[in-house]
Formats: C-alpha cells, structure tokens, sequence
C-alpha cells in the first residue's frame, strides 16, 4: 500500500521534472513549445554517451545534461525561437513539431534506433526496506532531486524581480522594452533554463522510462497532461499535478489494472472539467 | 540654472518605411514641462514613442542629458532616464499591481511607498492583477509605473484619459511639482489644451508629423488664432 | 434610426449597391476552387495509378475540412478530433461486418454515430483556455482508443477488426485493385461536404462563429448565443469526421485502433496548420501536399524523411506561409486576400 | 415609468465589495448620467446590467421583469445593450461585417446555416445605412484591426445602435474620440427616439452636463447621490470626491 | 535478364523502427551472401516505409502490386499491419511473407500469408513444459496488452496448467506504459516461484532494469520469458541485470552453426556492429523462402504456384532446421531454452536445451 503511494509519488515527481521545463516555456513564455520532448532527449544522450563511452560518472552526467541542454536552447532561441514569440500559437505548432521531427530523425541517424540503456551507480540501484515500505533507491534519489528542484523553481519565479519581469515581457514586449526590460536577454536566459531543466529531466528519466528516438514523441502527452492540469502560471500547480498523476495512474495500474490505461485520461478531463484554467489559476489572466 | 536635458535635431522617424515626423527639432530644458498638442493623428504619439526608441529612426540625432541616445534600443533609453507613459496604458495583464511597479524599478527618489502615497487607490488594489483594474486605476497604475524608472524625462501619452476630475487636479499638481523640485522634464500629449496649457511652461504643435508651433503655454493660451488654426475644435475628418 | 418597425417604405433604407456587392463577393467563387475541383477530376483519367494516394489525400481533406469548422472557425483547437473519424471507422466497419455491406449506409450511419459523439462531447470544449480544450479532446480521443483495445470482443482488439469486405457502392461500382471506383466515391463524399462547409461558412450562422472565436465577450453583446453556435458546429464537424473515418474503413477493409491514435489528431491538425486555417481550402490543399511531400521523401529516405518533412515545416513557418504563397496572389480570384481572414 | 431597476445588488471579488448594495432606477427614456472616483464600480454595474458578471446577491428588472438569471446573449434580445469602456470589436471583420452581424442576431437570422449572408439584402442595406451616419461609410470595407483610433470607437458606439436596444449602457464613450467629435457622437445618442433609455458613464464633465438630466453618483461600490443634473453639480460633497474644484 | 521485385513494407520510422532495421538487415545479408539471382531472375528488393500505421501498409501493398508490379510481399511489423493487407493479396493473388507479425489469427486472413517468423505462442509453450520440469510450480504472467500478448498468454497458461502448474494470477500491461512499477508490485505480492513474461522487445530491457531494482530477484522470483524480453539487440545494454535470466525462443545470435556464424559475420560487417537478432532471421529466411519459391517454379511469378511452392519448403536457417507446414503456411521450428551469459566479455543468450519440431498453435481468437 506505502509502497505503491511511494512509487506513485516518484513517477509523479518524475513527470514533474520533465515537464517542469515546458511550465516555463509554454506556462510563463506563452509559447507552444512541442519541441519539449527534444531538449529532453538531448539530456538523456547526454548522459548515455558520457557514461557509455566515456565511462563518466551518473552525478556528472546530470548538470552535464543539463548544460548541454541549456546551450542548444540557448543557441535555438537565438537563431530561430525569437522570430516566433510573436506568431500565432498555432504557428508555434507547426515550428516546433518540425523541430521534434528533425531531432527524432538526426537522434535515430547519430544514435541509432535501440533503447539506450545506462548503468546506475551502485548505491543508486537497488531498493531499501524501510519499516515495510520498499523502497527503490533510484525513486527515492528522484524525488528528492525534485522535491528541491520545485522549491527552488518556486522562489525563484514568485520571489525574484526575474520572474515578474519575465511575465511583463510576455504580457507586452513593446511596452516592457520601453520601460527598460532587456526582453531579449530575459527571454533567452529563461529559454535556455527551461531547455536545461528538460535535459535534465531526460537525463534522471532516461532510467526509468527508456530513451529512443521517438523519446519526444512518446512523452509529448506527458508533459501537456501534467502543464495543463496544472495551470501554466505557477510552478507548484504543476508540481502538485504531476503527483496527483502519477499516484492515480499507478495505484489505478495496481488496483483496477483492467482500467489501468483510463485513469490518467480520465482525471485529466474530471481535473480539466472542475478547473479549466488548472489547479491554481492566476485570476484568469489568459 | 536650467541645462538642455533632451535635444532633438532635425528628426525624421516613422513605422517601417511609413514616414510620420520630419524635421523635429526641440530643445527642453530641466525641470520644465512641455505640452504637446494637435489634432488626431498629427504624430504626437509616435513622437513620444520616437524619443522612447519604440519607432523606426529614419533621420536626425537625439541627445539626453548631452548623451547621444539615437541608436540605442529603447530598454536601454529607459535606463538612461526615460519614463513612458503609453497611450493605451498597457498594464501588464499577469502582474499584480505591486508587480507592475516593481518589475521595471530603478533605485532613486521614487519608491512603491512614494507611488503608493500619491495614488492610494493602488495601494488599496495592490494584490490585484493588472487585468482587473477600472480605466482609472489603470492610468494611475502607468503613470505610477513611469514614476519608478525614476526617469529624468517623463513622457506622458495622454495621461488624463479616464481619470476623475478631482484625480486629474491633484496629478497635474503633482507633476508640477515633481518637475520644479526634481530637475526632470515632462512631455505631456493631451487632447484638450486649455486643460493644460494652464500647467505646462511650454507648449509645441504638431501637424502632419512637423512642428506648427513652438512657445511659451501662457502666450498660447492667450493666442487664439493658432488655437483655432491648428487645433480646430469644429473641423472634422481631417486626421488621417 | 431611420429603419423603422412600422413597415412604411419610405423611411425603409435605400438600397446600397456598394455595401451590397461587397457582401456578395464574400462567397463568390473562387477560381483557385475551380481548379483544385477540375483537377481532382481530371486526375481519375489522366493519373490512373495514383487513384491510391488520390484516395488518401481525399479522406485526409475531408478530415481537414471538418477540422477547419471547428478550429478555422469556431475557434477551438482540439487534439483529439480523431475521436470522431475514429468512431465513423469502427461504426462503419461493424455494420459492414455484422449487417449490410453498401458503403453509402454504412457512411450515413457512421456519420450519424460521430454526430451523436461529437454533440455529446461539444459540452466539454465550451469553456477552458486553448491548452485546456486541446487536452480535454485529446483525453476523449486516447480513451477511446483505449476502449476500441480493450473490447477486443467487438473491436478485435489491438489486432484491428478485418476480414469484411464491401459490396458495390450503391449497388453498381465494385471496389477495384486500382483504386479508382474508391477514389471516386471519396473524392464525391469530399466534395458534397466540402460544399456544405461552404455553405455554413458564408451563412450568418458562419459569420457569427468567426465573431465567437475573436471576441466572445463582444459576440455575446450583440445577441450570438454562442454555446449553442459551438455545439451546432462541433456536431457538424463530428459528423464529417465521421465520414471521412467511414471512407477509410471502406476503401481499406479493415480499421485498427490506430484510427484513433494521437498521431492521426496531430497530423490532421499539420495538415490544416500547413494549408492555412478558416478558409476550407487550406485543409484540402494541406493535404495535398503534405501526403505527396511525404510519400515521395519517403520513397527517397524511407528512415529519415521525418527529418525532411521537420525542415520543411520550419522553413515554412519561418518564411511565412503567405510569402511562400505570394505568388497565388497573380491568380485572379485573390486567393490571397481570403487566407488573410485566416487566424 | 422604469426602464431599468436594480434591487440591492451585490458583487464582490473575494472580500472586496465592488458594488454594494445598488438600489437604481432608471427611467423610459431617460439620459441618465452615472459618474464616480476611479475605481467606484461604474463599469462593474454595466458588467452585472449586460451579463459580462453574476452579480453575488439582489436583482436586475428591464421594464419590471427580472433578468438577472439571463446570460449576456437573451438580454441583448431584451433589449438592453452597451459599449465597452475598452474598444472590443472583431478585427478581422470589416465594418459592414461587424454591424451585419449584430443586426441578423437582432433579426434573428444568425442562427440561418444554409442561406448566403449576401442574400439577406435588408440586413446588409441598414448596415449601410448605419455605417454612414456614424461616418464610417467610407471605410465599411477595410479591416477593422487596420481602422484609425477614433474610428473604432465610432465602430464601437455604432454596433450597439445597430441592435435596437430600448436601453442603451455607455462606457466612456468619448474616451479616444477626438475633442471636436465628441460632442456629434453624443448629439447621435442625444437624438435617439424618445422612448430608449441611455446610461452613460463618462468622465469628461463637459459632455455630462451638456447631456444629463439626471445624475447618480458611485462611491465605493454604493450610491453616493442621485438627482437633477443641476442639483448634482452644485453638491458640495460630490465636489469634495470627484468633481474637485473645475466644476 | 528479367527482374522479379519483391515489395518490402516495414515500419522503418516510429516507435517500431528497429523491428524494420533488423528485417532490413536480414534481407540484405541474405543478398549479400547468396546473390542477388532466383530461378534465373533478378532480384530487386522495393522497400518502403509504413511508419507502423496500417492504412499506410494496405496503400502501400497495393501500389506496389499495381504500379510496381511487385511479384511478393514480405515484411509487416505488426498483426494489425499485416492484416490490414489481407484483402489486397485475395484480390491480387501474390504471396506475402511475414517476417515479423506474430498473431496466430493472421493467418487465417489469406491463404497467400506465409510466415517465417513465429506462430502465435510458439516460444512461450516449451518455457512452460520447462518451468514445471524444474520446478516452478507457481507462476504469475506479465504480458503486454496486445494481440501478441494475450496469444502468449493463453498459450502458456494452457500449456503449463496442462503440465500442472498453477497460474496465480495474470496480469496485463498496456502497450503505452512507462512505468512498470505498479505492474511488478503486483508480481511480488502475489509471491508466485517465478514469473513469465512478454514484452515487446525495446520495452524489454526497461522491464529487466525495473525487475531487478525492485528486488523480485531477491525475492526469490524467478524470471522466465520468452526471448523477446532478453532481444540480442539490446541484451549488452542491460548489462548484469539479464544475467541468468532463462528465456525460450527460436533464434540467438549465439546459436553454433556454420549458417549462423556467415550470417552473424554479415550482418555486423554491413551495419555497424550491429548484432541480429531474431526479426533479422525472420527477414533473412523470407528471403531465403522467397528465393528457394523462385528456383522450384523456375522463375515463374504466378503467386499462385509460388505459395504452393513454398508450402512443405524445409531448409537449415541460421536459427536451426527449420519447415513451412504445408497446412497452416506456419512455419515449424525448434525451441531453445537460454540463459544470458557472458561469452567472450559481451552478453548472450546461451542455447542449452531445445524442444523440437514445435507447431504454432492455433490458439487464442
Ligand atoms: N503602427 C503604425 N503603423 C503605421 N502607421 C501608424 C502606426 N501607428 C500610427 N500610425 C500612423 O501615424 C500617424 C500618427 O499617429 P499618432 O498615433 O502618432 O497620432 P497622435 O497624434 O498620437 O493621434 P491621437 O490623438 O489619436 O493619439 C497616423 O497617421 C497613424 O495612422
Ligand atoms: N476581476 C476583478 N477582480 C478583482 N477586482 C476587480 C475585478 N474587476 C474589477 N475589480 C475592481 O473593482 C473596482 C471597480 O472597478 P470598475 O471598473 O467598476 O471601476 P469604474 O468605476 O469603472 O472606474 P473607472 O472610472 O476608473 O473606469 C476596481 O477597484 C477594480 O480594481
Ligand atoms: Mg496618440
Ligand atoms: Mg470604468
């Protein structure tokens, strides 16, 4: 029973690390960002040619995953993301599921088409026996990743000046320039952190869920499930969603496995039909 | 002891390739305030925004406090000074009001408690985003938003639109005031003139992009003629 | 007000030709839909070995096209419309299977069947930001399909659901290996549909839907009821979907739960996206160019044509749909000035 | 007798009160003014007359019956209607569209999905003829979104005549026009049949005193003061909180 | 010289591209080592992609017998595309080889479907015969909720309660899963001796890495599966995890023939080190079948005589001795029980006994 809610507990917060990125592109930048999954993948080949090929420790792997997504982000935005902050969502569409299918296609042609697999550290693999509760190292090691990777997301968006003047460059670019808002370069650094935050979610999920090539693909739902049950204008919404999610789908699995594949849709559209604006809207501000 | 804080020479600017001012050249000293008149569509605003770096250059050179501001890009003007007030007031929607405030502060004399004194009305909907403010509060919240660049040139867009009387009273004394006792300028674009002319020291006229008429504010309040010439009270359709 | 209740025609407006005729072009026809109509015909003698990709390119307009009601128009993205073309493919297989194998009935029927769905899951996307209704289609879409998986009883399961197969169309034209009585059928069932479509859109009921999805708020102050505008319209749009999932079943002989897959919501969404919204056409020409684009890259690089086709849409989003269509702006017609009324 | 009567109505965001307990009447025919500070429920109340808000307790009557339940869409076909205090139009229609629209919803044709809009020529002709007498005859074709500023608010006050309303609600509506337009916007409004009601809030006091017979003063969601224009402008308290001393 | 083309439909993009590069790769060997002639034609292969999507394949297949005039099928990755395809070898009378599909019910679709892959649960029966024989007498079953799965399924709780095993429970896994944990949790507190399972083989390896992390091994579960959990592919990659898991299944890349090792040799040398695994040998013996068809009709294309030639066909593949059973189309093969091992510092599935001559049943549906 504990265990189960400890299991569901680590894939929900799993699913948060990986979509939290997307809250930020899609939630805070307004922009329809599909391309997600790819900066995901990007982290998780990250870490699988550091480890497999250069025999790189794990704990290394994951800020290098996260760089390295960071930079590409970086370097996307710069060059192409930037002309189409102003396009309409459904251009934003088209744009990033282009890119997924170039990264889909260039991942299949580098890397090849197998499931890649990584060597956890020992002391990350395996599973404790606490007073009944197995509990699964690596699980453990996610959430707790995550629990701080929440926290931190939370003060820097609501506590910092960063995140207010991220959203007033969202809300009106001409205007927040005019009032001495460098948008160009928030805009970036904010891309780039969201890109990163993917990679490294990649990377930590690249265990449990597989990568392949049509990692950003598979996952795509995913990560709109838990932002739009979410809400995109806060970071604890999501964070509570992804929870949510992951002990319903793996109790429902566990439980009623018959029904198993229904209860994530399902609690997404009860969630969605209760609060179409997401768990903790802002005012309605879009 | 007045000095020039901004000046502008042979100025031509427009949106794209659509030219809207030539020939815009004006001096303003610190601590005085200009008013900035004409009909509709005569360019007023896209000469505040021009001096804001929010239009396309085409001509001509800016200088702010004998920095020449021409080519810099306008986040960079406001640090240097520049305080804008938008015609449409443009609120940021998913801020709170607080947050408006805050986002673009600079350090200087003016604080969120300053801004709060002089408009209480937004201390009162301080938690509010700025999507449920009325017409009013929302001017109140932009001309407040201006005020924490701590600019030393305001730029004013038709600041009076859809306030109270009473508030309209009490913030063109307060902008007097602000500009005797703090050195700034302001550029203040307002429709009815005898509403401001009483206020501003000096005032400019624009028609079809191009100074019709540059003075002092008390000889034109006076000049009835160039009133009615340039800013008819009875001719209609003539704005673009 | 000089328009008075009181009927005397004197103070009755005088009739304002310029107003009049201005209205009127609205819903003149076009002759870039001359061509593509005069085409689609042409082709059944002049490309007899194309019939087959012909016949998908049909199904996947008419796919687009009641995408477009419901998303060019009314204004509400979805995700999962696949939904309805999904049920329209099982509804048609079934009855084939199990009752009467004419096309024509089994069509109706389908149709029919993703109506009822469509008005039954119209209230779900009525309210909710862009993200929420996407997702809210979506969720309805993948649990069907996992309903179709599940009642493998009915459905046949993840194996999909085969060995029927069709009587003549209406009795006379037997479905052929080429093809061609199939893409005749599907290009008539396109074509009567397309027509309604156009119908709707250049109606009053076409003109407020377009008010709806720019300015609800406004819509409502000028008397558009518009909840039950957005149910009329999803339901029509279900219907046609449904038709178009028929046609699939029909021209194949065999459905999967694939017809309900994410893959088929989004690609029918590209289709629309790449052809251009709110117009009718974009669908159809989409589809044209995203399924030959597709099958000829994936004859060339049958493993990395998805890397092509990614290009492709970035370029295409990045130069500008419009510029790339500059040059229909030569064809008299105005193609051009109808895709700005495009979202 | 009354056109429009609210009975205690409420509406608060979260704990704020915005409108607080507004008893108001408004007579058949009457020009009624409704001003107050910023900020003191003026455009709450015209949200919670036309259905934009749920109001959090009283009733809303139009000619005694009650339409506080209706959504926004059934009291346009009562007859109630307004302008926006910000411009909401649809950009991607022309003029002649825009009007077409509100006055087939009027007719009750909007719900029509088999026959060409073109073909409804009466419809089409009083768009015409709306449009030019609100001197947006020359533009009736172009892009709304491309219109000039004081166009679209002519385009804004024009869409609610174009639905007949018995009472017509206000918002600022000179608000943007140019000075010298402001006075033939309202001189159109002032020369509306006798029997429609027009509400309107405005700030520029020269318009309301030209235009008003009758006052009510809004205050912190409550009514402040009611009564003839005259009598309003001399109050000495209305002056203490809104009119200050330049009237 | 006259060219006889064979179509080939295989999803080479999509979740299921690396089944299509493996058949690919299988064809291509087979080209490669015996030439590109038959019965005195040339052989040109067509190949295209299906993305995995069925109304792709029905269209494709009929193109390439109307416009390619493609004298063969062979490919197809999944039942569902397979089936999808049935109408139009009815109507065009060709022969198509299935390299891949699984599903006992596919068969029954035409009588020109030939199969050299595997017959339904013709891997999982000989696991269960081998379970009770060592005693195992507590299973639980985990298989994917697919066609393939529930064939599986039924075909080893048959088999194995038919030797006296009892089944403690089934369980199923949705085909779009990402997380097995729920799924294992289940397994383990059911407490069976071992449990049997099938999972398509890219899922496999993440199936192999939660097993372990879960403890069931410690548990004292012991894991029995069919050979697409431990895929040759993928099977270094999973590294300590698969080691000791027995699995049965009809081909592994450590199978000891001479026919096994030219293939092994080929297929490494043209694809980049890439191992074959099982749907490679499926690619490889439908060309090998196609080509013994060829030479015994001289040539002659009529799909007809072609099937008819392939029926009762019996040769020595690189997976063993195996037959075309004349009846069923079906092909008849030998199973191995394996266990992973290191050999040579890499991971294999290690032959260490065999059941012969199994039929596919036609079970399930
Ligand atoms: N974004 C734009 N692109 C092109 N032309 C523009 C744009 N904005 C304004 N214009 C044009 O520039 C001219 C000057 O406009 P501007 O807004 O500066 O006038 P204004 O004096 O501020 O008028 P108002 O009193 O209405 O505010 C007008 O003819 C207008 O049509
Ligand atoms: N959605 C909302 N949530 C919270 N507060 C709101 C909301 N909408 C409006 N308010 C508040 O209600 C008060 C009344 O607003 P309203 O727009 O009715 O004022 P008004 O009288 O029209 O003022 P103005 O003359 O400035 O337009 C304001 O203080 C505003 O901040
Ligand atoms: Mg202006
Ligand atoms: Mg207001």
């Amino acid at each position: 029973m504990l265990t189960i809610l400890f299991d569901g507990i680590a894939y929900g917060m799993l699913l948060f690390i990986l979509a939290c990125g997307l809250t930020i592109t899609l939630g805070l930048m307004n922009f329809i960002n599909l391309a997600h999954g790819a900066f995901a993948m990007t982290g998780g080949y990250v870490t699988v040619v550091m480890m497999n090929r250069y025999g790189l420790s794990f704990y290394w792997c994951l800020p290098a995953a996260f760089f390295v997504s960071a930079a590409l982000g970086a370097i996307l935005e710069r060059t192409l993301y930037r002309r189409l902050y102003q396009a309409s969502h459904l251009d934003q569409v088209l744009f990033s599921v282009g890119l997924v299918f170039m990264a889909v296609a260039a991942a299949d042609y580098v890397m090849g088409g197998q499931q890649q697999l990584i060597q956890l550290p020992p002391e990350l693999s395996g599973r404790t026996e606490i007073i009944g509760i197995g509990i699964g190292r690596y699980r453990l090691f996610t959430i707790v990743v995550c629990a701080f990777l929440a926290m931190g997301l939370q003060l820097i968006l609501s506590k910092t000046r960063f995140g207010s003047r991220l959203r007033a460059a969202v809300d009106d670019r001409r205007v927040a320039m005019g009032l001495g808002i460098n948008v160009p370069v928030v805009f970036a650094l904010t891309f780039a952190f969201g890109s990163g935050l993917a990679g490294l979610g990649g990377a930590m999920g690249a265990e449990i869920l597989g990568l392949d090539p049509n990692f950003p693909l598979k996952f795509m739902i995913y990560f709109l499930i838990v932002v739009a049950v979410g809400g995109t204008s806060t970071v604890s919404g999501p964070f509570l969603a992804a929870i949510l999610l992951g002990i319903a789908d793996v109790a429902g699995k566990y439980y009623v496995p018959a029904i198993g594949p229904f209860v994530i849709y399902g609690l997404m559209i009860l969630m969605l039909i209760v609060r179409p604006n997401g768990l903790f809207a802002r005012g309605g501000a879009r | 002891m007045t000095r020039p804080l901004l000046v502008i020479d042979g100025l031509a600017a427009g949106y794209g390739e659509a030219a809207v001012l030539s020939g815009i050249s004006l001096t303003i000293e610190e601590g005085r305030t200009l008013a900035l008149l004409g009909r509709n569509g005569t360019g007023k605003t896209t000469l505040v925004d021009t001096i804001a770096g929010l239009t396309t250059h085409h001509a001509g050179r800016i200088h702010l406090l004998g920095q020449d501001i021409t080519r810099l890009r306008a986040d960079r003007r406001a640090a240097a000074g520049i305080g804008w007030v938008p015609q449409e007031r443009n609120i940021f929607k998913s801020l709170t009001v607080e947050e408006n405030l805050t986002a673009i502060a600079r350090s200087g004399p003016w604080t969120l408690k300053r801004v709060f004194a002089m408009f209480p009305r937004l201390e009162e909907r301080r938690r509010n985003l700025g999507n449920q403010l009325s017409g009013g509060e929302q001017q109140m919240l932009a001309v407040g938003r201006a005020l924490m660049v701590n600019p030393r040139l305001l730029l004013l867009d038709e600041p009076l639109e859809g306030l109270a009387p009473i508030i309209v009273d009490e913030l063109l004394a307060a902008l007097r005031q602000i500009v005797r006792s703090e050195g700034i300028s302001a550029i203040i674009i307002e429709q009815k003139a005898r509403k401001i002319l009483p206020l501003s020291d000096d005032a400019l006229i624009l028609d079809r992009g191009s100074i019709v008429h540059h003075g002092s504010s008390a000889e034109l309040l006076v000049n009835d003629d160039v009133m009615a010439e340039h800013l008819a009270v009875s001719r209609i359709g003539t704005s673009a | 007000m000089s328009v008075v209740a009181d009927g005397s025609r004197a103070l009755a407006p005088m009739p304002d030709d310029a107003a009049r005729s201005q209205i009127r072009r609205r819903s003149r026809i076009r002759l870039y839909e001359l061509v593509i109509w005069f085409l689609a015909v042409a082709a059944i003698i002049v490309l007899p070995s194309k019939m087959l990709i012909l016949t998908e390119i049909a199904i996947l307009a008419l796919f687009a096209v009641s995408l477009d009601l419901v998303l060019g128009f009314a204004g509400i993205v979805s995700l999962g419309h696949t939904a309805f073309f999904g049920l329209g493919a099982y509804v048609a297989g079934l009855f084939a299977r199990h009752y009467f194998a004419e096309p024509v009935a089994g069509l109706i029927l389908a149709g029919a069947a993703s109506g009822l769905l469509g008005f039954a899951t119209s209230f779900l996307v009525l309210r909710g930001s862009d993200l929420t209704r996407l997702m809210t289609t979506l969720g309805i879409a993948l649990m069907l399909g996992e309903l179709a998986n599940q009642m493998g009883w009915l459905t046949g399961g993840a194996d999909g659901l085969s060995g029927f197969s069709l009587d003549p169309i209406l009795g006379l034209f037997e479905f052929d290996l080429w093809g061609r009585n199939g893409y005749i059928y599907c290009l008539a069932v396109l074509f009567t549909s397309t027509m309604i479509a156009r119908r709707i859109a250049y109606s009053p009921f076409g003109l407020s839907l377009k008010a709806i999805k720019t300015n609800p708020m406004r819509a409502a102050m000028v008397g558009v009821p518009a909840r039950r505008r957005i149910i009329i319209v999803y339901t029509v749009a279900a219907v046609m979907a449904g038709f178009s999932g028929a046609l699939l079943t029909q021209t194949t002989s065999f459905v999967s739960p694939d017809v309900l897959a994410f893959h088929r919501s989004a690609d029918v969404l590209l289709v629309l996206v790449i052809g251009g919204t709110g117009y009718l056409y974009g669908g159809i020409l989409g589809a044209i160019g995203f399924t030959l684009l597709r099958d000829w890259l994936s004859v060339v690089t049958p493993q990395y044509w998805m890397f092509w086709i990614g290009l492709l849409l970035i370029i295409l989003v990045l130069v500008g749909r419009d510029r790339l269509a500059g040059w229909m702006q030569y064809l008299p017609g105005r193609l051009a000035q109808s895709r700005s009324s495009r979202s | 007798m009354i056109a429009l009567e609210t009975q205690g109505l409420k509406r608060r965001f979260g704990a704020f009160v915005v409108t607080n307990d507004v008893s108001l009447r408004v007579e058949r025919g009457a020009r009624h003014a409704l001003i107050g500070p910023n900020g003191a429920g003026k455009t709450t109340l015209i949200n919670l007359l036309t259905g934009v808000l749920k109001p959090s307790a009283g009733c809303i009557l139009l000619e005694g019956e009650d339409i506080t339940a209706l959504p926004a869409h059934r009291r346009v076909k009562k007859g109630i209607t307004r302008t926006f205090q910000i411009n909401q139009l649809f950009g991607e229609y022309t003029p002649l569209e825009t009007l077409a629209l509100a006055i087939g919803e009027r007719d009750g044709i909007g719900g029509n999905l088999v026959r060409d809009l073109g073909s409804f020529d009466d419809v089409v002709d009083e768009a015409a003829e709306l449009l030019s007498r609100f001197g947006l005859g020359s533009v009736m074709g172009q892009r709304t979104a491309t219109l000039a500023y004081g166009k679209q608010r002519l385009l804004e006050i024009a869409l609610a005549f174009a639905s007949k309303p018995r009472v017509l609600l206000l918002d600022e509506p000179a608000a943007g026009v140019p000075e010298d337009e402001r006075h033939e916007v309202l001189k159109i409004v002032s020369d509306l049949p006798g029997d429609v009601t027009v509400l309107l809030i405005e700030h520029d006091m020269d318009l309301v005193f030209s235009f008003a017979t009758c006052i009510t003063v809004l205050v912190a969601g409550a009514i402040f003061a009611e009564g003839p224009a005259t009598e309003v402008a001399n109050d000495a308290r209305v002056k203490a909180v809104y009119l200050g001393e330049s009237a | 010289q006259e060219v006889v083309k064979i179509g080939l439909i295989l999803p080479m993009t999509g979740p299921f591209a690396s089944t299509g590069r493996q058949v690919e790769a299988g064809v291509k060997a087979y080209m490669a080592i015996n030439g590109d002639t038959a019965g005195g034609k040339k052989i040109e292969v067509v190949l295209r992609d299906d993305a995995g999507t069925a109304d792709q394949t029905r269209r494709i297949a009929q193109e390439l017998v109307v416009n390619d005039g493609v004298s063969m099928l062979m490919g197809f990755g999944l039942t569902p595309l397979a089936m999808s395809v049935a109408p139009v070898l009815n109507q065009a009378k060709i022969p198509a080889i299935i390299t891949s599909a699984t599903t006992s019910a596919i068969m029954k679709q035409s009588e020109y479907f030939v199969r050299t892959s595997m017959g339904g649960p013709q891997s999982a029966l000989p696991v269960a015969t081998w379970a009770v024989e060592n005693g195992l007498k507590r299973v639980v079953t985990l298989v994917t909720d697919y066609g393939p799965g529930h064939d599986i399924e039924k075909g080893f709780v048959d088999q194995y309660k038919k030797e006296g095993g009892e089944i403690v429970e089934s369980v199923r896994v949705p085909l779009q899963n990402p997380d097995f944990a729920p799924f294992l949790q289940r397994v383990r507190d059911a407490k069976p001796d071992a449990v049997f399972v099938f999972v398509p083989s890219g899922v496999g390896s993440l199936f192999m890495k939660q097993f372990v992390e879960r403890g069931l091994a410690d548990a004292g579960i012991k894991l029995i599966a069919t050979g697409d959990v431990t895929d040759d592919d993928l099977l270094n990659g999973i590294g300590e995890a698969a080691k000791g898991v027995i699995t049965g299944h009809f081909y592994s890349a450590d199978h000891d023939s001479p026919e096994n090792k030219a293939f092994v040799e080929e297929v490494r040398k043209s694809n980049n080190g890439m191992r074959p695994n099982f749907m490679s040998v499926g690619g490889y013996d439908a060309m090998h079948l196609a080509y013994m068809a060829l030479e015994k009709s001289g040539g002659d294309t009529d799909g007809t005589k072609l099937v008819e030639a392939m029926k009762g066909a019996e040769w020595t593949s690189p997976r063993g001795p195996i037959m075309i059973d004349p009846q069923t189309r079906d092909i008849v093969q030998d199973i191995y029980i394996r266990e992973v091992k290191e050999v040579d510092g890499e991971l294999y599935n290690v032959e260490f006994t065999k059941y012969e001559k199994i039929r596919a049943p036609n079970s399930a549906q």
